[in-house]
């Protein structure tokens, strides 16, 4: 079930998520542009942030942010994805200011530039460290088709919806659009 | 409000006598400390200490083992090194030197080395719950003490053997 | 045999040789009472302390003293290296001093001194130059932090102590440790400790800041401070500290036997051995304090003095001197 | 990156960032790796005027391992020692996050025996995290013999744990589907006499040390965190509930069984250090409740459910929240359909807790900073992973 307050974000899409399957609630697709105002709308609902991570895909990094109120089950999923050449995207940190530390972390393995961020430099990994550990090679890297839930592929028109029975998760895997 | 002061001061006070006692009441009471080498503990046996072979009911000195190999894949560090005799291949005669070659091997169903390096165990256990011959457990010995790191690369047949010489 | 006794008859032979006996029964108290320490903190901790060096662990301070003396001495780069090393020895040097007008026995005063108890308390502030010392000559900003801390909480906790010991010195009218002693009966109740307990808990509290005991060990509060105006000391530099804390331990528990338990006073038997026992006592109680309480904090530590102790002492002050002058 | 230059410089490139424009009357002070209540393994640079931090920043990364890499590397099945590893205080909740996740993923029905069992453990394990953060805060604070009692304590739950599990500490428990094995006969009976025990001690513990006139003088009014300041930062567990919010994942997502037990989620609404300390005592005794509970219920039964050894669940990602005894633990998956994870986020509860800490400090002595510290109850190779 969506929550009211996602219409306002601004988002790209915004689909509703199987609780008892994925964790989450709902997962709302934004862009750079409209990450600011959407999480404004979640700080006046009383949302508190989880957590900032990033995942290395075809389409470039991920960025996904977990949001949750303080009672229910009610875990909001916010996804941008920034190009791998140009990794920006504004910070949240001056409204979370929790966010900082873990944006820090997605700039520490991801090298993504949070521009506006007070502090951005290596939090966990040692000064010298070069490189960013957990981009993968060009030939490992999957595509959203790959890696997301059938049922958000097919809400977001990625997929078409399948005949009711359930197939190998196997199979799953070789979707055709891995190819793109 | 000097009155509520000096009264805080008063209870705080009695705190402090209250904490004096516990303590002096431990002072009193008697140690808990197994004092090790003259005493030991008596959970030994519940500890799961690095992984040994399990030898047959009939023959002791001999693995179960059928060296698939299939726990030295579930091992998260890669610890576990199994060898199996490379069996002779049709028409050669099989003399000199035996080869091993890590398990499987086909047609080779014992292991002919099986060695725990026990310098990257964790003891999660994956090893003997992958089993399927139930060829592997946990030994129950936490000793484990050397100045050499070689000491910790466990030959578990020799071990195997020499438990059931024992 | 004449010309011994006229030896021994001269004050200069006789202050130097209590000296020297005073330095060995320190050395020797202070080993033991390392001992106590961690016998005590170990039953209070349901653990049984040293066990293995010696009988129950006996040498166990004997064996810490020989490894800290076999370790390399090291003098940071930047420190000055003249106040580093003076301040140990400034540390340790009063303490003996301290000790010279004790009465051990009331049949034997090798050196009658009038002002003893002047002695005592003018040489024992000496301690905290040596702290301060310590602090700012290892050019250590912990160590600057412990001394600063050590400097403020010495000056605060002088001023109470003083006044407790002030009442005692007037009811008993003399500042020789002897006739204040000899003042009291030989029964508890005939103690200062008992006639005047204001005194007695004000004079303890501020024995235990004194001598940087927990929980008032700020200077060198090792969660806050890693270890305060000794960060810096490795070997015997730090056993000398070491040292000088549990010296001063005995000090100040000395005089408190003295000034409020009667000394060498007992229902029987009277001599040394009470004055060794009533030592130990009070030794056994701010030991038992450390492995109780957490520390303090700083401005709160002040507080205590100036706040409570400070008037409490003078209002003390004020009722003895009001008590002497009513039975004179 | 600002360059550094070791020549005219002293210090590192994390001590030269913090270098402020004037140090007036001011004093940088570089609180640990080394230092008695960082535990070697944090450094916070301090910015002190006097004895009053002016400006607090932790630097991190002393025991990071790179746990996220990891998990690509191996098996979903052979990432599960290393959840013992991220906080090894409360092994289990982390066991439980990551098992969770992935049976959320699979759709993995977990049998009954297992999930009490699941229950029982993580509470035992709770408790045990709980004793060693009140020893080890009690140390921070001065005090030397409450460790000693605590661990007393905790050497029986230990003992428990070490039949059930074969481990003490890092416990690589939980599997996927269940539990590794089946809990010996007496573990009933001896979580009970535990629970038991520990009531009767928890009086002593209140007598000796929560009265006590100088630890309220440590902890009352000391780092006094507001709800809005702490949802900003993300703050969960205790250290969310000393602040008046009753927000426990137990509760509100109910994983697991937990929707099964009664119990009642202690909450105090002063916000600082005592209510944080007050609220772990609580939990003690709210742990105590839910072992009874889960031991006298545990069903009988199987306690894995049917998993292949090649375990691969199918595309998509989950996650699972499990509230562990420094707050919301979250494990997120991804999977690709895979024998290895395409990707793993461990959200530590730490992690949030410890960035309020600069918050917490600024205005308060040093004294009151190693008060504070040790009332986040921060386990940093969880911070680090």
């Amino acid at each position: 079930m969506i929550p009211d307050c996602v219409a306002a974000m601004g988002a790209t899409q915004a689909v509703a998520m199987d609780y008892a399957a994925t964790g989450v609630v709902a997962s709302v697709s934004l862009t750079p542009e409209t990450i600011l105002d959407a999480v404004a709308v979640l700080d006046k609902e009383g949302y508190h942030l989880e957590d900032v991570a990033a995942s290395d895909l075809k389409e470039g990094f991920e960025i996904t942010y977990h949001f949750s109120l303080f009672a229910g089950k009610n875990r909001l999923v916010l996804r941008l994805i920034v190009p791998h050449n140009m990794p920006r995207v504004p910070t949240i940190s001056g409204i979370y200011p929790g966010a900082d530390w873990h944006e820090r972390e997605c700039f520490d393995f991801f090298g993504i530039d949070f521009t506006g961020h007070p502090n951005l430099h290596h939090l966990l990994l040692s000064e010298d460290f070069e490189g960013h550990p957990l981009v993968k090679a060009e030939n490992t890297r999957k595509g959203l088709v790959d890696v997301m839930p059938q049922s958000w592929l097919v809400a977001v028109g990625m997929a078409e919806p399948e005949a009711p029975r359930a197939e190998k998760p196997e199979k799953q895997a070789a979707v055709p659009g891995a190819k793109e | 409000m000097t009155f509520s002061k000096i009264k805080d001061a008063l209870t705080g006070l009695k705190s402090l006598a209250i904490g004096l006692g516990v303590t002096g009441q431990a002072f009193c009471a008697k140690n808990v400390t197994v004092i090790y080498p003259q005493e030991e503990l008596g959970n030994l046996s519940t500890y799961r200490g690095p992984v040994e072979l399990v030898g047959k009911e009939d023959a002791p000195d001999v693995p179960k083992c059928v060296a698939c190999g299939v726990c030295g894949k579930a091992c998260p560090s890669n610890c576990l090194t199994i060898l199996s005799l490379i069996p002779a291949k049709e028409g050669e005669i099989n003399s000199g030197p035996t080869e091993m070659g890590p398990a499987p091997q086909k047609g080779a169903k014992t292991p002919g080395q099986f060695i725990l390096d026990f310098s990257l165990c964790s003891l999660c256990g994956q090893c003997v719950k992958a089993c399927a011959h139930n060829a592997l457990r946990y030994s129950n010995n936490p000793y484990m003490v050397s100045v050499n790191r070689g000491d910790f690369r466990l030959d578990l047949l020799a071990r195997l053997r020499r438990r059931a010489r024992d | 045999m004449n010309a011994f006794h006229l030896l021994l008859a001269h004050p200069a032979v006789r202050l130097v040789l209590w000296l020297v006996l005073m330095f060995a029964f320190i050395g020797l108290n202070v080993l033991v009472l390392v001992w106590v320490e961690r016998k005590v903190a170990g039953y209070v901790q349901m653990r049984p302390g040293p066990l293995h060096v010696g009988p129950q662990g006996l040498l166990q301070p004997v064996a810490d003293a020989i490894k800290l003396m076999g370790k390399q001495l090291v003098t940071p780069a930047a420190g000055d290296k003249v106040l580093f090393w003076a301040a140990p020895l400034l540390a340790f040097a009063p303490v003996t001093v301290c000790f010279l007008p004790m009465p051990f026995d009331p049949r034997f005063n090798p050196l009658p001194m009038n002002l003893g108890l002047v002695l005592i308390l003018a040489f024992s502030g000496l301690g905290v130059v040596s702290l301060c010392l310590a602090g700012w000559g290892s050019n250590s900003k912990w160590g600057l932090l412990g001394a600063a801390r050590a400097v403020a909480q010495s000056v605060a906790y002088e001023v109470p102590l003083l006044l407790s010991v002030m009442a005692v010195a007037i009811c008993a009218g003399s500042l020789d440790l002897y006739a204040i002693a000899g003042h009291q009966g030989t029964w508890p109740w005939q103690w200062y400790g008992m006639r005047n307990p204001l005194a007695f808990f004000i004079f303890l509290v501020c024995a235990v800041a004194e001598t940087n005991r927990a929980p008032f060990d700020l200077p060198e509060a090792e969660s806050e401070l890693t270890a305060g105006f000794h960060t810096e000391y490795s070997g015997m530099g730090f056993g000398i500290f070491f040292m000088a804390e549990y010296a001063n331990m005995v000090i100040v528990s000395g005089v408190a036997a003295v000034l409020f338990l009667g000394g060498f006073q007992g229902p029987f038997l009277q001599g040394v051995w009470w004055f060794i026992l009533k030592i130990y006592c009070i030794l056994f109680f701010i030991i038992w304090l450390r492995w109780t309480f957490p520390r303090v904090r700083f401005d709160q530590l002040l507080n205590i003095s100036w706040k409570w102790l400070t008037p409490l002492a003078l209002l003390d002050l004020a009722l003895a001197v009001v008590v002497a002058g009513l039975r004179a | 990156m600002q360059a550094f230059d070791s020549t005219t410089r002293r210090g590192d490139l994390s001590s030269a960032r913090f270098e402020p424009g004037s140090t007036e009357d001011k004093m940088i002070l570089s609180m640990g790796p080394q230092h008695p209540s960082t535990h070697g393994v944090l450094r916070i640079m301090l910015e002190l005027d006097g004895e009053y931090i002016v400006r607090a920043e932790p630097i991190l990364g002393y025991v990071h391992r790179m746990h996220e890499w990891m998990s690509e590397q191996s098996t979903y099945m052979q990432f599960i020692p290393n959840m013992g590893r991220v906080d090894y205080l409360h092994a289990m909740a982390w066991n439980w996050a990551y098992a969770g996740a992935l049976e959320r993923l699979a759709g993995i029905e977990v049998p009954e025996r297992a999930e009490y069992i699941r229950v029982a453990v993580t509470e035992l394990n709770r408790i045990s995290s709980h004793l060693v953060w009140w020893g080890a805060y009690l140390l921070d604070l001065g005090a030397f013999t409450p460790i000693m009692y605590s661990f007393d304590d905790r050497e029986q739950i230990l003992d428990i744990l070490q039949a059930v599990t074969g481990s003490r500490l890092t416990y690589s428990y939980f599997t996927i589907g269940g539990v590794y094995d089946d809990v010996p006969a007496d573990f009933c009976k001896r979580s009970i006499a535990f629970v038991n025990r520990l009531r009767s001690r928890l009086s002593m513990y209140r007598d000796l040390v929560t009265g006590n006139a100088i630890l309220r003088g440590r902890c009352e009014g000391i780092g006094g965190l507001s709800v809005d300041v702490a949802r900003r930062y993300g703050a969960t567990g205790p250290v969310l509930r000393a602040s008046g919010v009753a927000s426990d994942a137990r509760k509100s997502e109910s994983y697991g069984v937990y929707d099964r037990f009664e119990f009642r989620i202690p909450t105090y609404t002063e916000g600082d250090a005592m209510a944080r300390y007050r609220v772990r005592l609580d939990e003690l005794e709210t742990s105590c409740d839910i072992i009874e509970q889960a031991v006298s219920n545990l069903p009988e039964g199987p306690v894995v459910a049917k998993v292949s050894r090649n375990f691969k669940p199918p595309k998509g990602e989950a996650c699972l929240a499990v509230e562990g005894a420094r707050g919301k633990i979250i494990v997120h998956v991804r999977s690709d359909g895979g024998l290895k994870p395409y990707r793993v986020k461990l959200r530590a509860p730490g992690f949030s807790n410890m960035s309020l800490f600069c918050e917490l400090a600024r205005g308060t002595m040093l004294s009151d900073a190693v008060s504070i510290l040790g009332s986040l109850d921060l386990v940093i190779p969880e911070i680090d992973r």
